[in-house]
């Protein structure tokens, strides 16, 4: 029989938007989509074996799940590895995550924030890039109001101003920076976060050869569309409109900022290294609450494929 | 039980007298009904009102209007449809598992010590368990398909029926029951043919409450791998930024209130035919 | 209907006139006319579901009528068929429903009760009683006040012989003592010739009877033979013929 | 009522006789009460039977041991006991709140049509609103304090509350309320004295159910701005994949739930003094 | 307690002895023995709240016995102190409780509710009904069964003379086809003494009179000097005077 893979993602759009295209066809697998909303639960689904990889986990998941558990996650016992990181295609002009104030807090730069309210959702990239952004100027959590809220709420308290800044996500916030209702602090480039996310995969998936095969041939097909979508917006922007029910401006920018390209995590390449970087200075400020081999949460083996795939 | 004539002060009281038969007729009942509407439309008037002489900021609360647009582009889109589809389908499974279960478990638990011993403090601890936090679980244990999602529901409709259940069980009149012994009436049908009907008021609130209950399941048993349902439409990613269609989502859930409303003293007048009459001939 | 009769006729405790009263097609009372003073002891009797109760209960201001008008004084008080006690609250407590509550209230409550022979409950709860218990405490419960209207619906059914004369003298006592108009439902037709100063027979909707009964006329006595001609006439409207003279008067 | 025993057949049957009084004294019912605890005991032995003899992958479902250890260390960290003060203390405020309007409200609509047809249809619509889609809302409406969590706890428990009240005031007995009346009984009066404390069962239903609401309102209300409480932990992102945790969390609410349901029992009893000496008299 | 008494006295109805009964500290029967054939009919007098009713619960197996030991016959048929109808069946459905639905057992009932006069009522709710309408009903239930024993809580204390009659035939009638054992209570000595062919006072915890009552003595008769002596008997055993010889015979 024909194997399954079983294929989690955050938004149906990102679904929609590939099988609009043939770069899925044929495959010698069939494809289960999962639509799981956030992190912990596309964790909890990989660990429970309810899916096999996440197609845009943040980087930063499989790292944290290591140094939350009872003991650190060694390259064996590991659950879940990254296989293949998702780089921003023009992160100057479309960083995905951005730190932002509300115009009455009066805050223009990130060291105005010593004694003012300051809100993420806990535990995923906003988090991360929230403290790495206290770090660059030279602020910690204590010198700040911390408020923890939901992903949902994180924008709305800012833009109605029941926050003074926040992380956010670009997209979210792309109409109140229209209208000055927030303003800019810093891009996550800016503050040192590598601004990937990532496929990862179960490790009892990769240890499957029937399964490993599957994906490694999903590799290359995920790296040939991503490559190709980069260049096609109105395309992509048309699965937005469709999906979400966006305008056509709001659509375009929606994939503008969506378009990312898959590069592989070997041990040579920039990117592992700006994450090994990453990964140690979010242990020294306590994102991660141990500090953490990023190695023993990676898995390389599809970097041919995945060069394959980008030629 | 109608509403309470003033009391009388010392002195004399004339009679009531109900001139016309009219007055009682079906048409006469059913206008009175729509009177429940008023009210809240009354709210819906306010609403817009102070949104269009602006006291309102839109940011803060959208006015109703451009709620209403806001939905009539969903339902254009056939997302509206198509998400009520898949939700009410999840919602009547759910609850009909959940409330079944609910429903025989209360009785048994009702109507013997045994079945409340043996199980009425597991189900006390069971039903504090946040349905939020066992997404996680649920999805290990279960997948990501419709099967949790289903469970998910009808573990949240259990509860409330089965503790009004029980207690509409134990609060019937003992005496009747005795009566029924004394006359050899079986266990079996002394539970179904009088207890159950004479529970049934109190039931009937457990199961109000429970058909509520199933559809605010949906929206945490739709966060995880739904592509439609209105749960899934209420925490739309994309919806959070727009307070007009999470209001729009806020008003569909409030019809399905005012639907399950009617539905449910519609069965309350079916189920309960004896206190239909008496309740009309008090009324007039 | 609403012109004020009150200050022409002080002394009126019910006026009430062409009185209707229908439950579907079925016609209780048509047309009936009932006028009670007050010290006057009116006796209702009629047979089982004739519509005594519900002629009661209109008086009471719970159902009310298809058509007519008239009035009732205020305060009424009254016992109902059921003892419709409260469950959740004592017995004293039911028996000063309605009383303002002063620091005597319960002392008065466990009197009344002593008088109906109930001492032993003052606190019990109302469902551990007998069903003449029960009774007994809704009796209490009118006894208590000044009424100007009592109204009696068979309140000594449940009671033995020997307590429903103790009973029956309380009530005689009431009125000696505040002259409100009463109605009495009964079945017994004794009871209404010993206790009423009027008989009225409710059937196929009308009152077919309403006799004034006298203790000068010897009408009390069912040895007499104005008593015994009462009796007959009596039995007679309620469809019994008495095989024999049948006075049971007894007497503690 | 009580169980019911077996019918007989036909011939004789003999008379049950209680040899002792000592058969319902108050140290035995105490301890009947607590058989009630035997079967979820057994279930947790079972469980953990079965996870030591491996028969359980605890990546699926942790040992009761293991989860009692990662109870133990949230424990000592003093991580839990915060939070459970911090939750209860939001719990109890808008339990409290939201309650005292149920009872009102279900009070005052039960008793009067006018209030029915005033407010019913509205709550029917708002009892609807999952909350969950409410916390953006509620964010930009009211900040991010205690406001909007004590609020969110409220709304949750207006609802079982009022249902239940309003249907346990309209099947009081109204030959009852009629006594009342006609002994010139005030309004207030009869709806405290007598509608209340006869509605009560079917309250504290109402009231069983909202407690557990109220705790369950603490997942969705600490997402916002919560560093400590149950429901913050229940859903904490950091357990992703700590099964432990989680069904420790899952513990501690169970826990709660049958503390609640201790309550409620002693409750019961102290507000149906009348039923009380019943049951007691036909359990013997 | 457990030896089969049964098998050996097949024509007993109750047989209970040395039977107590406490409420709190209060002993409504003490080491009470009592008996009851088929085809006997006892009536039960006693002061209201004296156990009358406790005892018939007993023998209802719906009460138990502090102590003593005894059976009773099944199957039993009882008409309570109150109607105790289902109030979500209608009239026609309550008499039928207990009985096999077979395509017969509807008109049945109506049959049955015929002979005590509701035909109009068949379809009826019980909450509708009046007081006397809900007892007949009560009565058309234990009526339309065929009881090894008949206990009778007072089933005729709500209607008119002439009802009362016509229900007394009824039973009559019941006894005499089926032969149960019957225990009625009842505060009508008149009744008991028409009725019974045995009375028993229940006074202070204990049966303090047990007396057969024949045909043939003339004690029926309340002109004859037996039924006079026996009743004055009763009355007396009751606590009451009675001023004149009162025989309240009445027929239809
Ligand atoms: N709500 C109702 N709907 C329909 N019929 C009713 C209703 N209430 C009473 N009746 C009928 O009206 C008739 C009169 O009832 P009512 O209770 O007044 O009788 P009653 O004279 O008090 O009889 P009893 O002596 O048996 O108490 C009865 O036949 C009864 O069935
Ligand atoms: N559950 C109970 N708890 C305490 N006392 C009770 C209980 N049930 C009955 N009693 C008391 O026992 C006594 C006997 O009650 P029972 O009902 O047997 O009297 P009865 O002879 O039938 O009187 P009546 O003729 O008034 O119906 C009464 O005084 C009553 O208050
Ligand atoms: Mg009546
Ligand atoms: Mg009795």
């Amino acid at each position: 029989a024909q194997p399954v893979l079983r294929v989690g993602i955050f938004q149906d759009v990102t679904r929609e938007a590939i099988e609009a295209t043939d770069f899925l066809k044929g495959t010698p697998y069939r494809i289960e989509w999962a639509r799981l909303n956030g992190a912990g639960p596309t964790v909890q689904a990989l660990g429970g074996n309810a899916i096999d990889i996440s197609w845009g986990l943040s980087d930063t998941a499989a790292p944290k799940a290591s140094s939350e558990d009872r003991r650190n996650w060694t390259a064996e016992t590991a659950p879940i590895k990254l296989i293949g990181l998702l780089a921003p295609v023009d992160s100057k002009r479309y960083s995905p995550m951005l730190v932002i104030a509300s115009k009455a807090s009066g805050v223009t730069k990130i060291s105005d924030l010593r004694g003012r309210t300051y809100a993420f959702n806990e535990g995923g990239n906003a988090n991360a890039v929230g403290l790495l952004a206290l770090d660059k100027a030279g602020l910690n959590v204590k010198d700040v109001k911390l408020r923890l809220l939901t992903y949902d709420a994180t924008a709305p308290a800012v833009v109605a101003g029941a926050v003074d800044a926040a992380p956010a996500t670009r997209s979210r916030v792309a109409d109140a920076l229209a209208s000055g209702a927030v303003r800019e602090l810093a891009t996550e480039n800016e503050v040192g976060f590598p601004g990937f996310v990532s496929v990862t995969a179960r490790t009892g998936a990769l240890k499957d050869p029937q399964l490993s095969e599957a994906i490694g041939d999903f590799m290359t097909r995920l790296a040939r569309y991503l490559n190709w979508a980069a260049t096609h917006d109105a395309e992509t922007a048309a699965a937005y409109a469709k999906a979400q029910q966006l305008t056509p401006d709001q659509a375009l920018f929606a994939a503008k900022s969506g378009a990312y390209r898959l590069v592989p995590v070997k041990h040579d390449g920039a990117p592992f290294k700006a994450e090994v970087e990453a990964t140690k200075k979010l242990g020294e400020i306590g994102f991660y609450p141990r500090p953490v081999d990023f190695s023993t949460v990676v898995d390389d083996r599809y970097t041919a494929q995945i060069e394959a795939g980008n030629r | 039980m109608s509403t309470l004539p003033t009391p009388r002060r010392n002195g004399h009281a004339n009679l009531r007298v109900f001139k016309t038969r009219a007055a009682s007729s079906k048409r006469q009942v059913s206008t009175r009904e729509l009177t429940r509407l008023i009210f809240p439309l009354a709210l819906l008037l306010i609403w817009q009102f102070a949104a269009t002489a602006g006291w309102i900021d839109s940011h803060v609360l959208e006015a109703p209007l451009d709620v209403a647009a806001a939905l009539v582009d969903l339902a254009r889109s056939g997302v509206l449809w198509d998400s009520l589809v898949a939700s009410l389908q999840r919602a009547v499974a759910g609850f009909l598992i959940g409330g079944g279960i609910g429903l025989v478990l209360g009785l048994v638990a009702g109507l013997s010590r045994i079945g409340e011993r043996t199980y009425d403090a597991l189900l006390q601890m069971l039903r504090m368990i946040p349905f939020l936090a066992l997404i996680p679980l649920f999805v290990i244990w279960f997948g990501v398909d419709e099967k949790p999602k289903i469970l998910l529901i009808a573990i949240a409709c259990v509860f409330p029926v089965y503790l009004n259940t029980f207690s509409g069980v134990r609060h019937v009149d003992a005496k009747l029951v005795e009566a029924a012994q004394v006359f050899g009436v079986s266990r079996a049908a002394i539970a179904l043919q009088i207890v159950l009907p004479l529970a049934m008021p109190s039931i009937l609130v457990g199961v109000r409450y429970a058909m509520g209950t199933a559809l605010l399941a949906l929206v945490a048993a739709e966060q995880v791998n739904a592509t439609s349902g209105i749960g899934y439409l209420a925490l739309n990613p994309r919806a959070a930024l727009r307070t007009d269609i999470i209001l729009g989502v806020v008003l569909v859930y409030s019809l399905l209130g005012l639907t399950i409303d009617a539905l449910l003293r519609a069965a309350e007048r079916i189920a309960l035919p004896w206190r239909r009459t008496l309740n009309e001939e008090r009324r007039r | 209907m609403t012109r004020d009769t009150t200050a022409r006729e002080p002394d009126l405790a019910v006026s009430i006139r062409q009185a209707s009263k229908h439950f579907g097609e079925r016609a209780i009372f048509e047309r009936l006319d009932l006028t009670i003073r007050r010290r006057e002891f009116v006796a209702l009797l009629g047979a089982s579901g004739s519509g005594k109760t519900t002629l009661l209960r209109t008086l009471l201001d719970l159902d009310s009528l298809d058509a007519g008008e008239g009035f009732v004084a205020t305060p009424r008080a009254a016992v109902f068929q059921e003892p419709r006690l409260i469950p959740s609250q004592r017995v004293w407590q039911n028996v000063l429903m309605g009383v303002p509550r002063t620091s005597r209230a319960r002392e008065l409550a466990i009197a009344t009760l002593a008088e109906v022979g109930l001492t032993r409950h003052v606190d019990a709860w109302p469902a551990t009683l007998s069903g003449g218990e029960a009774q007994r405490v809704a009796l209490a419960r009118a006894l208590i006040r000044d009424p100007a209207l009592l109204l009696l619906d068979e309140p000594f059914a449940a009671l033995d012989a020997l307590t429903r004369l103790r009973m029956q003298d309380l009530v005689r006592q009431l009125v000696a003592r505040h002259g409100p108009g009463v109605l009495l439902v009964t079945h017994d037709v004794e009871e209404a010739v010993r206790l009423a100063s009027r008989i009225v027979v409710l059937r196929d909707a009308r009152l077919t009877l309403d006799v004034t009964v006298s203790d000068a006329a010897g009408q009390r006595d069912s040895s007499h033979p104005e008593g015994a001609a009462l009796r007959d006439r009596l039995y007679a409207e309620l469809g019994v013929r008495r095989t024999a003279i049948s006075p049971s008067a007894v007497a503690a």
